[in-house]
């Protein structure tokens, strides 16, 4: 084997991911893989600390907001070149948002541009499916940007820190033309699959070549990032379709490191000399208890038996990275929402044998993936079937195929079933609003209450006041218990001894400019 | 000659069409869709309905079908989900299979053929049992485990040979063909194709397995029953040398079976490239074929089946000419 | 009635040949016993019998193309006075093809199905007589000219099965006097063929000993192909020659029981039609051991209890250059049974 | 030899009986007796006849010989498969604990069972439903006249298509199209086979079909439909059986394939070899006993059962028999 | 009227070519015209080279294969336009004896239902016992024992196959039996017992035989009346005697002077008429008379444009030749005959189809 056979400075880090990008344009993605990749290229306004949760300057260096929560102005860096030659000014940034916000109509629907409907939803013909609509305006003024909101929202300022928004030179914006693209059907626009010099942006690294048949991505140093130049002069992204193929490679010395490490292979990895560094949890995976679709999870005290059922810390000790903890609600505790005064829910089998003894329930999972926060579904599932079966209860397994399992989670379908969510950013309504904002078939929570306290956060755009309304919520819901907050896993990542690794995010944001060789 | 082929390729035509229909229904009789690799977990029911109505998902499967026909009329096979079009991604992906597959053959045949001619010459002595042993042995491994072990030998702990991908990544090369080896030697750029086939030597030694064992055998059958022919005692009674007899007269008969046997290997080498091209992360049609059907990618299972079904008919119909080269007693037009 | 024999060494001397095919898992099997004959230059001899007495074996042995492994071969074989077995494999391979030669039953398995005729052909006119190229070619166009074969350029080219069954055979038989073989083996060159075209070949075989004095085995079960072509004829019953003796005097004067049953069950062409024939009972499968006494016993009609006292000795009529095996020949009163 | 002086009659036929050769002895014994008999003999057959009645009696007798509960997870404290803790062979656990903490001898004695009945069942699915329409097939086109030969041309047309795909992808299209368990398993497997079983029933009953007793039982007046039951089709098994055989290794195989790919039975309960090896596959580095003992166990079993079947081809095979 | 009338008999089989729509492209005249009769307790014997459609004649008698055009009449009845379910209940008339006695027995059943399978399929036989007894006479009259019944073919010699085969025609009674070359494939010791027990059985029930083979000496020795056949032509038709007596037609002579005899004198002496050249195909057979490339006597007149018809000449003697007369009174003397090359696709050789291996 052997990489980097170009030594010292010049060397090419070699990653392995399990897909490549499915567009280069940020705004068509909605995937982590792609977004890995595009933050190496593209900046945005906000950005999280390295190695951290918290939210720092992007291409703004420092950002306000009006008391109102409606006006945000940004003070952009000075000097920031972008990979085609062009200066970022505010100019610039507001060509982003234009664009954004004269999409044609096939981009007026979470299937195309997911996030921006979400976050943003604000399309100056026609409306957004989402029935989003939160932007007024950019306006630029040398290096400050001001954008005008409509309404507040928890979504900001996270949002500003997506990798969705990330901001493309305007040399770039003059060359796509998006009102040539019809329709996912018909295909996504060239430019955004393979490597054609249109896209430029202001990140430690361009784009260099996407090879489609070895599944290979490669960036280049940006020489004249605004930033620290990056430490390695080339990535290469590489796709492997197993995860025991991606430890061989990385074993052979084929690629220098790789995400999503298997939890059984951390310790091994580790052993054998390569650095797993430890990431911070920024992800929940429950155990969901559909109470429409069986009445017997209906009665709380069920539900509340169940949870006590359930052994969670063996789960961590035996099935997940080390690092996990038990989870007390629905967002892991390094987000603002977190409360301390939820109910909590211990093992007790004996007090959930009485209740449970008796009872059949049916349990779906997953059969053929491997998420952030579950990393063997199989095994959590098996474990969690033989607390189940200790107090008595008879498991009716269903499993499924992943393309078949969530839709069939969404719809209801499933009674008992396990399934999580890594957080976009720092923002709690990122968790809890993805659940129980409003009456959904994959909870068959009808608690209008907890609906009401969640719109309220929604639109909160003090973060104190959004925090604590986010903890009343949360504590309501630990005590409605639609479903059992399991844990939160810190994903691991490993890297080959001969790299400095880049600090490891909990948001799995790593910055490859981060990397050199040892 | 010329019309056996035409004929022949016609008749590709219904068959496709029979499975184009089949494989149509069938893909989309699977359970779930194409939202799940197209959203994230937190979309809601409106977002993964919407996407199956910009999808066409909705509507009669005879009207999917027939938008699929008007496309394919233009050899348009519709876009992967990841927005490429199938036939760019199967032009760029194939030559890594066809690659990878005919190295697997060109080991099974080198390899398999000598070894079962030897067995046959030897039947019952150590050589015969241990190639027999062996090759049955390499049929009962699943490929998968077997490609496990080899790269935890021979790449992890030896470190002798790479466990992935066609190239080192970040190699740059010339591209001509898509045959990185061809390419390497055409273009002069000798390194690329050394490193090329250093890279094949895993995934074809595992892919070849099966073949391997499979041709082994079938030419020790073939080479026995062969030896037994009158007409092998008639070059003996002639007073011809052994390697006359051996070449011209066992080799050439026995060879007629196993040439059709390698005809039909072709399937099993292209169903064991899915298998082996993910493990190996080797990138062709396989790994491509797999992953479209964990996604649900309709369009590219539709174009890839199709066209492993034209390369098998097209390989078996070559090996039908070549038979009727080697065996003139068959003739095409029958 | 004459006896023609040649004084000088015959051209092929079999002595007391017995071939034994020992198979793993089961008894070994006498195919051939003590069976002993003599060819000389111009000769035809003839080895008739049914279905599996060892005929087509002996004629192997004599090729030297018995496998060795499973198969004991005792007694002598010479050909021009070398002794055959035991010669070294090389030696074996030039004498074949050269001065052996073999024709088979079957033309059309006999022949390399792939292989044109003509290069059967002449492979072995490069094998034995160092003919290239050219003229190798023109070599076997005249061979197959000779044979009958007509426009023999063309047949050169073509495969087996492009040829009928009669021309198949000619081309074997061109192939092997291809390099003047002075002992030339058939083994049943007609069985296969219609009679119209047996009558064809055995003509171009008698014409073969006539012109060049090659020696000829001939093997068949057919009686009448015996009786036209054959000068003495070897009967083998059960693996051993049970009569032998010149044509005449055998089809004149039979001895042995199973001779006589042989010829008074076959219909002729000219004999008596109303007559019901007159059978052998049984088969070939009911057999005697020969170390237990005369293997035809159970289907004789002449069977003694003196039959199975051991293996019957071989006779010898006085003057006539005729034996037999049987321990109670015809002249001898036979019991009723 | 001195004979007695009073040669009787009756003693030359017993003499005679003595000595010659038992005829039925010369003239064989039954095809299925002689496959037999040349089976018996052949170590390839015997090798594989000791292997195959080794793991069916061990499938079958699985419960009563697993020492432990396979699905109880009774050592969960001693096993973390995260921080690579695992428990290998010991007194109490032969051949160790899995990564959820059972008896690792216990799931393998019970994945027997499954094995035996995935091979089993896939087999006897591929061969009815193969059977059925090679059968068809080959009695329509039998049968002769023209509705008989479009029968036959259309069913064929339709093997041939199925041919055309790989196996495995029929496979993967089934087990994705039942979604994962281990009846899924079996269908898929089978289904794979079925091309295969119906081109060669067909073939083989077509060859049937022209022999010389199919033909006596026509002019005998027997009906169409009654032959081909009664004649064409018994004597048309041969190879099916022998295929069968095979296939029971490939399905096993197979299954380990499938389940590798996700699409293995998930069902913990009653764990299938395949789907063991596909399992232990990530915990090779740390815990190489969990995925040696199934791979050898499914090696081990499908040369077991492919040495049979290559033993019965070439038994039944008449060029082969010397 | 005689018992089996066959008259002009055509089978001709189409020649397919092509992989899609296998257009037919020629036919083989297997049979072009051949008439016979055979009353009861009559033997017809039907000689012929290989190839030259005589187990096609005996095919199409018991409609095993399509007739192409003309009549087979048993006892008036046309056979050959009955419906296929109407035909299936005339079988019982005619039977047929097969050449390899160990193929034409399915090698899976016991003779039991080998020979009760036909009782059965007509409703004959009555109860089982009774069928039992039938079965065990029709062995009996094959000289085999009632204990062979619940033994199976493989248990038998080759010759006892054989009387089992005949066992099987004669328990349906049949007026007709066909024997297509019921000797050939036996030892020629046994040979002579299954001749002599046809004749002992003809005698006994006076059943008519049609004997089809392709060695003179057995036909004549078991026919009344003998049909030679050249090409799917019958070109000589007389009594058994007759046709040995004083062959007419050329073809016959130079076939029986092919016919090698058991005796060095008469060997010596045998006058011999060597043909040159093979059977040409039926697929292509000669204009006119068919034997004209081969007939030493063949003359530029006639005999290469016009088929000639089968006349009797002598009495109960039919000949399809031209010259006879003038071939008998000496007028035309036979001449050399250059053999012709038979081009290779007209052989009437099967090519095999190769079928691909089974994949394993
Ligand atoms: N390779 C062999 N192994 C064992 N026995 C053999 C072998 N070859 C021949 N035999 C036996 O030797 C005997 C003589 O066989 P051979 O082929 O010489 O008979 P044949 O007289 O030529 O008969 P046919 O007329 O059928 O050709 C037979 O019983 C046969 O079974
Ligand atoms: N089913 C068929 N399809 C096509 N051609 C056939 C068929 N059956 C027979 N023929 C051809 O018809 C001709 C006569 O065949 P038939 O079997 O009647 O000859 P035969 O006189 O019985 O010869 P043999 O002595 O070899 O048995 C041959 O050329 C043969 O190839
Ligand atoms: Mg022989
Ligand atoms: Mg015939």
């Amino acid at each position: 084997g052997g990489v980097g056979d170009d030594g010292g400075d010049d060397q090419t880090f070699i990653f392995g991911v399990p897909n490549l990008p499915r567009s280069l344009d940020p705004i068509f993605a909605n995937d982590g893989e792609t977004f890995r990749v595009t933050r190496q290229v593209f900046d945005t306004l906000l950005d999280h600390e390295s190695g951290g949760n918290e939210m720092v300057g992007g291409l703004a260096e420092t950002w306000d907001v009006s008391d109102d929560g409606l006006t945000w102005t940004f003070n952009l860096r000075d000097g920031v070149e972008f990979h085609d030659g062009e200066t970022l000014d505010a100019a610039a940034v507001c060509a982003n948002f234009d664009r954004w916000m004269n999409l044609p109509e096939p981009f007026h629907n979470t299937t195309v541009a997911y996030y921006y409907n979400n976050l943003f939803g604000s399309f100056t013909d026609g409306e957004s499916s989402t029935g989003n609509d939160f932007l007024v305006g950019c306006s630029a003024d040398g290096l400050t940007v001001t954008i005008q909101l409509k309404e507040t929202s928890a979504n900001f300022p996270g949002a500003f820190s997506m990798a969705t928004t990330a901001i493309l030179s305007p040399g770039s914006l003059e060359q796509i033309d998006d009102g040539a693209f019809t329709g996912i059907d018909d295909g996504l626009p060239d430019y955004t699959q393979d490597v054609t010099g249109i896209l430029a942006g202001t990140g430690p690294f361009q784009l260099d070549s996407w090879n489609h048949a070895q599944d290979e991505l490669t960036l280049t140093r940006f020489d004249d990032y605004w930033g620290d130049p990056a430490g390695v002069s080339r990535i290469v992204f590489k796709a492997y379709d197993d995860e025991t193929a991606l430890k061989q490679a990385l074993e052979a010395s084929e690629i220098h490191g790789y995400d999503l490490v298997a939890p059984a292979h951390v310790a091994e990895l580790e052993a054998a000399g390569f650095q797993v560094p430890t990431r911070g949890v920024f992800n929940i995976l429950y155990l969901a208890f559909q109470q429409e679709t069986d009445e017997q999870l209906a009665d709380l005290e069920v539900r509340q038996a169940l949870a006590a059922a359930v052994d969670r810390q063996n789960i961590v000790d035996s099935l997940l990275p080390e690092g996990g903890v038990v989870a007390t609600q629905f967002m892991p505790d390094t987000v603002a929402g977190h409360s301390d005064n939820v109910t909590t829910y211990s093992y007790d089998p004996d007090a959930a044998r009485p209740v449970l003894e008796g009872r059949t329930m049916e349990f779906c999972w997953p059969t053929n993936v491997s998420r952030p926060y579950m990393p063997s579904p199989r095994d959590i599932f098996e474990s969690i079937k033989a607390d189940l079966e200790a107090v008595g209860v008879t498991v009716q397994e269903k499993p499924m195929e992943w393309a078949n399992y969530i839709p069939a989670a969404a719809s209801g379908e499933c009674p008992l079933y396990i399934l999580g969510w890594t957080g976009d950013f720092n923002e709690g309504y990122n968790f809890l609003g993805t659940w129980f904002a409003n009456h959904t078939d994959e909870f068959g929570m009808n608690r209008d209450d907890i609906f009401a306290v969640m719109q309220r956060a929604a639109r909160e755009g003090d973060p104190d006041a959004r925090a604590a309304l986010l903890a009343e919520a949360s504590e309501m819901i630990m005590d409605e218990l639609p479903g059992l907050p399991i844990s939160s896993s810190p994903p691991s990542i490993v890297f080959s001894a001969e790299v400095n690794p880049p600090n490891v995010s909990p948001l799995t944001q790593e910055k490859f400019d981060e990397v050199s060789f040892r | 000659m010329v019309r056996y082929v035409v004929t022949r390729l016609l008749q590709l035509i219904p068959t496709l069409f029979g499975l184009s229909v089949l494989l149509f229904i069938w893909v989309r009789a699977l359970p779930g869709g194409p939202d799940t690799a197209l959203l994230p977990e937190n979309a809601t029911a409106a977002d993964r309905e919407r996407l199956r109505q910009d999808l066409g998902l909705n509507d009669p499967i005879w009207v999917q079908y027939a938008a699929f026909l008007a496309r394919l009329a233009q050899l348009d096979f519709g876009h992967t989900l990841r927005g490429r079009a199938v036939s760019t991604e199967l032009a760029e992906r194939f030559p890594a299979t066809i690659e990878l597959a005919f190295v697997a053959m060109l080991i099974a045949v080198v390899v398999g053929i000598p070894l079962g001619y030897l067995a046959a010459r030897n039947r019952g002595r150590f050589l015969d049992v241990s190639a027999v042993g062996g090759s049955l042995i390499g049929i009962c491994t699943p490929v998968f485990f077997l490609a496990f072990i080899l790269k935890e030998i021979f790449a992890v702990r030896l470190g002798w040979l790479p466990s992935s991908s066609r190239l080192t990544p970040g190699t740059s090369y010339t591209d001509i063909t898509g045959l990185r080896v061809v390419d390497g030697i055409i273009t002069g750029e000798f390194h690329v194709a050394w490193d090329a086939v250093v890279h094949l030597i895993l995934p074809a030694l595992a892919l070849a397995s099966i073949p391997l064992a499979v041709v082994t055998r079938m030419t020790r059958a073939s080479v026995m029953e062969t030896l037994g022919e009158d007409f092998v005692r008639t070059a003996e009674s002639k007073g011809l040398t052994a390697r006359v007899i051996q070449f011209r007269h066992v080799l050439r008969n026995a060879m007629l079976p196993v040439v059709t046997a390698i005809g039909l290997l072709t399937g099993a080498l292209l169903a064991g490239a899915v298998l082996t091209e993910s493990v190996f992360a080797f990138g062709g049609i396989g790994s491509f074929l797999f992953q479209a059907t964990q996604s649900r990618d309709y369009a590219a299972i539709m174009g890839t089946v199709l066209l492993i079904a034209t390369v098998f008919v097209v390989v078996n119909l070559v090996v039908d000419l070549l038979y009727t080269v080697l065996d003139p007693r068959v003739t095409v037009d029958r | 009635m004459t006896v023609r024999r040649e004084p000088a060494t015959p051209v092929l001397t079999v002595e007391d040949l017995s071939i034994t095919f020992t198979q793993r898992g089961a008894a070994p099997t006498r195919a051939v016993d003590r069976v002993s004959f003599e060819i000389g230059a111009g000769e035809v001899v003839g080895l008739v019998g049914e279905s599996g007495c060892g005929k087509s074996v002996t004629a192997l042995a004599v090729m030297g193309l018995l496998a060795d492994r499973n198969v004991e071969i005792g007694g002598r074989i010479a050909y021009a006075g070398t002794e055959l077995l035991g010669l070294p494999r090389k030696r074996m391979r030039d004498l074949r093809g050269a001065d052996l030669a073999m024709i088979f039953q079957d033309p059309l398995s006999a022949l390399n199905p792939v292989v044109p005729v003509g290069r059967q052909i002449t492979e072995m006119l490069s094998r034995h007589r160092g003919l290239r190229g050219r003229d190798a070619d023109a070599e076997a166009v005249q061979l197959l000219g000779r044979v009958g074969i007509p426009d023999p350029e063309r047949r050169l080219k073509e495969y087996p099965h492009q040829m009928s069954g009669g021309m198949r055979q000619r081309a074997m038989i061109a192939m092997a006097v291809s390099c003047g073989p002075r002992l030339l083996i058939a083994d049943e060159p007609t069985t296969a063929l219609d009679v119209t075209i047996q009558a064809q070949v055995l003509e171009l075989l008698k014409d073969l000993v006539e012109t060049e004095g090659t020696a000829l085995l001939m093997i068949t079960h057919d009686l009448g192909v015996v009786a036209g072509l054959c000068d003495r004829v070897n009967v083998l019953y059960a693996g051993r020659v049970v009569e032998a003796a010149p044509r005449h005097e055998l089809f004149g004067n039979p001895v042995h029981p199973y001779t006589t049953g042989l010829l008074r069950s076959i219909p002729r062409m000219d004999g008596d039609r109303g007559v019901p024939l007159n059978p052998i009972r049984g088969s070939v499968n009911d057999l005697v051991a020969w170390a237990d006494g005369c293997a035809f016993a159970p289907r004789c009609d002449r069977y003694e209890l003196e039959c199975l006292a051991g293996t019957p000795a071989v006779t010898e009529l006085p003057g006539v250059d005729h034996e037999h095996r049987c321990v109670n020949p015809p002249g001898t009163p036979a019991v009723v049974r | 030899m001195n004979l007695p002086g009073t040669a009787t009659k009756a003693a030359k036929i017993d003499r005679l009986a003595e000595l010659s050769v038992s005829s039925s002895d010369v003239r064989g014994r039954s095809l299925w007796l002689e496959a037999f008999s040349r089976l018996r003999r052949s170590p390839m057959a015997i090798v594989g006849a000791v292997i195959v009645s080794a793991f069916v009696i061990v499938a079958v007798a699985a419960p009563l010989l697993a020492p432990h509960d396979p699905t109880a997870q009774l050592w969960r404290g001693d096993v973390f498969p995260n921080r690579s803790i695992f428990v290998g062979p010991r007194a109490e656990n032969p051949l160790g604990l899995d990564h959820a903490g059972r008896d690792l001898l216990s799931r393998m004695l019970v994945g027997a069972r499954q094995s035996l009945m995935v091979g089993v069942v896939a087999t006897l699915i591929g061969l009815s439903v193969g059977a059925l329409i090679g059968g068809v097939s080959g009695a329509a086109a039998g049968m002769g006249r023209r509705l008989g030969r479009a029968v036959d041309s259309v069913l064929m047309r339709f093997v041939d298509m199925l041919l055309s795909i790989p196996a495995l992808l029929i496979a993967i299209s089934v087990a994705a199209l039942l979604g994962p368990s281990l009846t899924t398993l079996m269908i898929a497997v089978g289904a794979a086979q079925v091309p295969i079983f119906a081109r060669l029933l067909r073939g083989s009953m077509l060859a049937q079909s022209r022999s010389d007793f199919v033909t006596a039982s026509i002019a005998l007046g027997v009906r169409r439909p009654k032959v081909v039951v009664s004649h064409v089709l018994p004597n048309s098994l041969g190879p099916v059986l022998v295929q069968g055989t095979l296939t029971l290794a490939t399905a096993i195989i197979e299954a380990a394939a499938l389940s590798y790919l996700g699409l293995g039975s998930p069902d913990i309960s009653r764990p299938e070899w395949g789907g063991m090896l596909a399992d232990a596959q990530r915990f090779l580095g740390s815990a190489p006993h969990m995925a040696l003992f199934p791979a050898v166990a499914i090696i081990i079993t499908a040369l077991g059962f492919t040495l049979l079947g290559e033993a019965m081809r070439e038994a039944l095979d008449p060029k082969l028999k010397k | 009227m005689s018992l089996l009338e066959v008259r002009d008999l055509k089978v001709h089989f189409p020649i397919r070519k092509g992989i899609l729509l296998r257009r037919i492209v020629g036919y083989v005249q297997a049979v072009d015209g051949v008439s016979l009769s055979v009353d009861r307790g009559q033997t017809y014997g039907l000689v012929g080279e290989s190839g030259c459609g005589k187990s096609t004649v005996g095919r199409a008698i018991l409609r095993l294969n399509d007739i192409t055009a003309g009549e087979v009449r048993l006892d008036g009845t046309d056979l050959a336009g009955l419906s296929t379910g109407a035909m299936r209940r005339q079988r019982h008339r005619l039977q047929m004896i097969f050449q390899d006695p160990m193929g034409s027995l399915d090698p899976r059943q016991n003779i039991e239902s080998i020979l009760g399978e036909g009782l059965a399929a007509h409703g004959m036989g009555g109860s089982r016992r009774e069928r039992r007894k039938t079965l065990i006479d029709a062995l009996d009259a094959v000289g085999l024992s009632a204990n062979a019944l619940a033994r199976y073919p493989h248990e038998f010699s080759g010759g006892q196959r054989q009387r089992i085969g005949i066992a099987r025609a004669l328990v349906l009674q049949p007026d007709v039996i066909i024997c297509d070359e019921p000797v050939s494939a036996l030892d020629v010791s046994v040979q002579a017992q299954v001749l002599n027990l046809l004749e002992e059985i003809q005698e006994q029930t006076g059943v008519a035989y049609v004997v089809i083979a392709h060695d003179l000496a057995v036909v004549r020795h078991i026919s009344d009346t003998v049909g030679v056949m050249y090409l799917g032509h019958i070109m000589e038709e007389a009594a058994a005697d007759d046709l040995y007596a004083e062959p007419l037609h050329p073809y016959t002579k130079a076939l029986m002077s092919a016919i090698p005899v058991p005796d060095p004198e008469v060997e010596a002496q045998r006058e011999r008429i060597l043909l040159t050249g093979d059977l040409p195909s039926p697929a292509n057979p000669p204009a006119g008379c068919r034997f004209s490339s081969r007939c030493p006597w063949a003359q530029s007149t006639r005999c290469h444009d016009e088929i000639p018809a089968l006349i009797e000449v002598r009495p109960g003697h039919r000949v399809a030749c031209h010259w006879v007369e003038e071939i008998e009174s000496g007028e035309i003397r036979p001449h050399e005959v250059e053999a012709e090359m038979v081009p290779a696709s007209e052989i009437g050789v099967e090519i095999p189809t190769v079928e691909p291996p089974a994949v394993p």
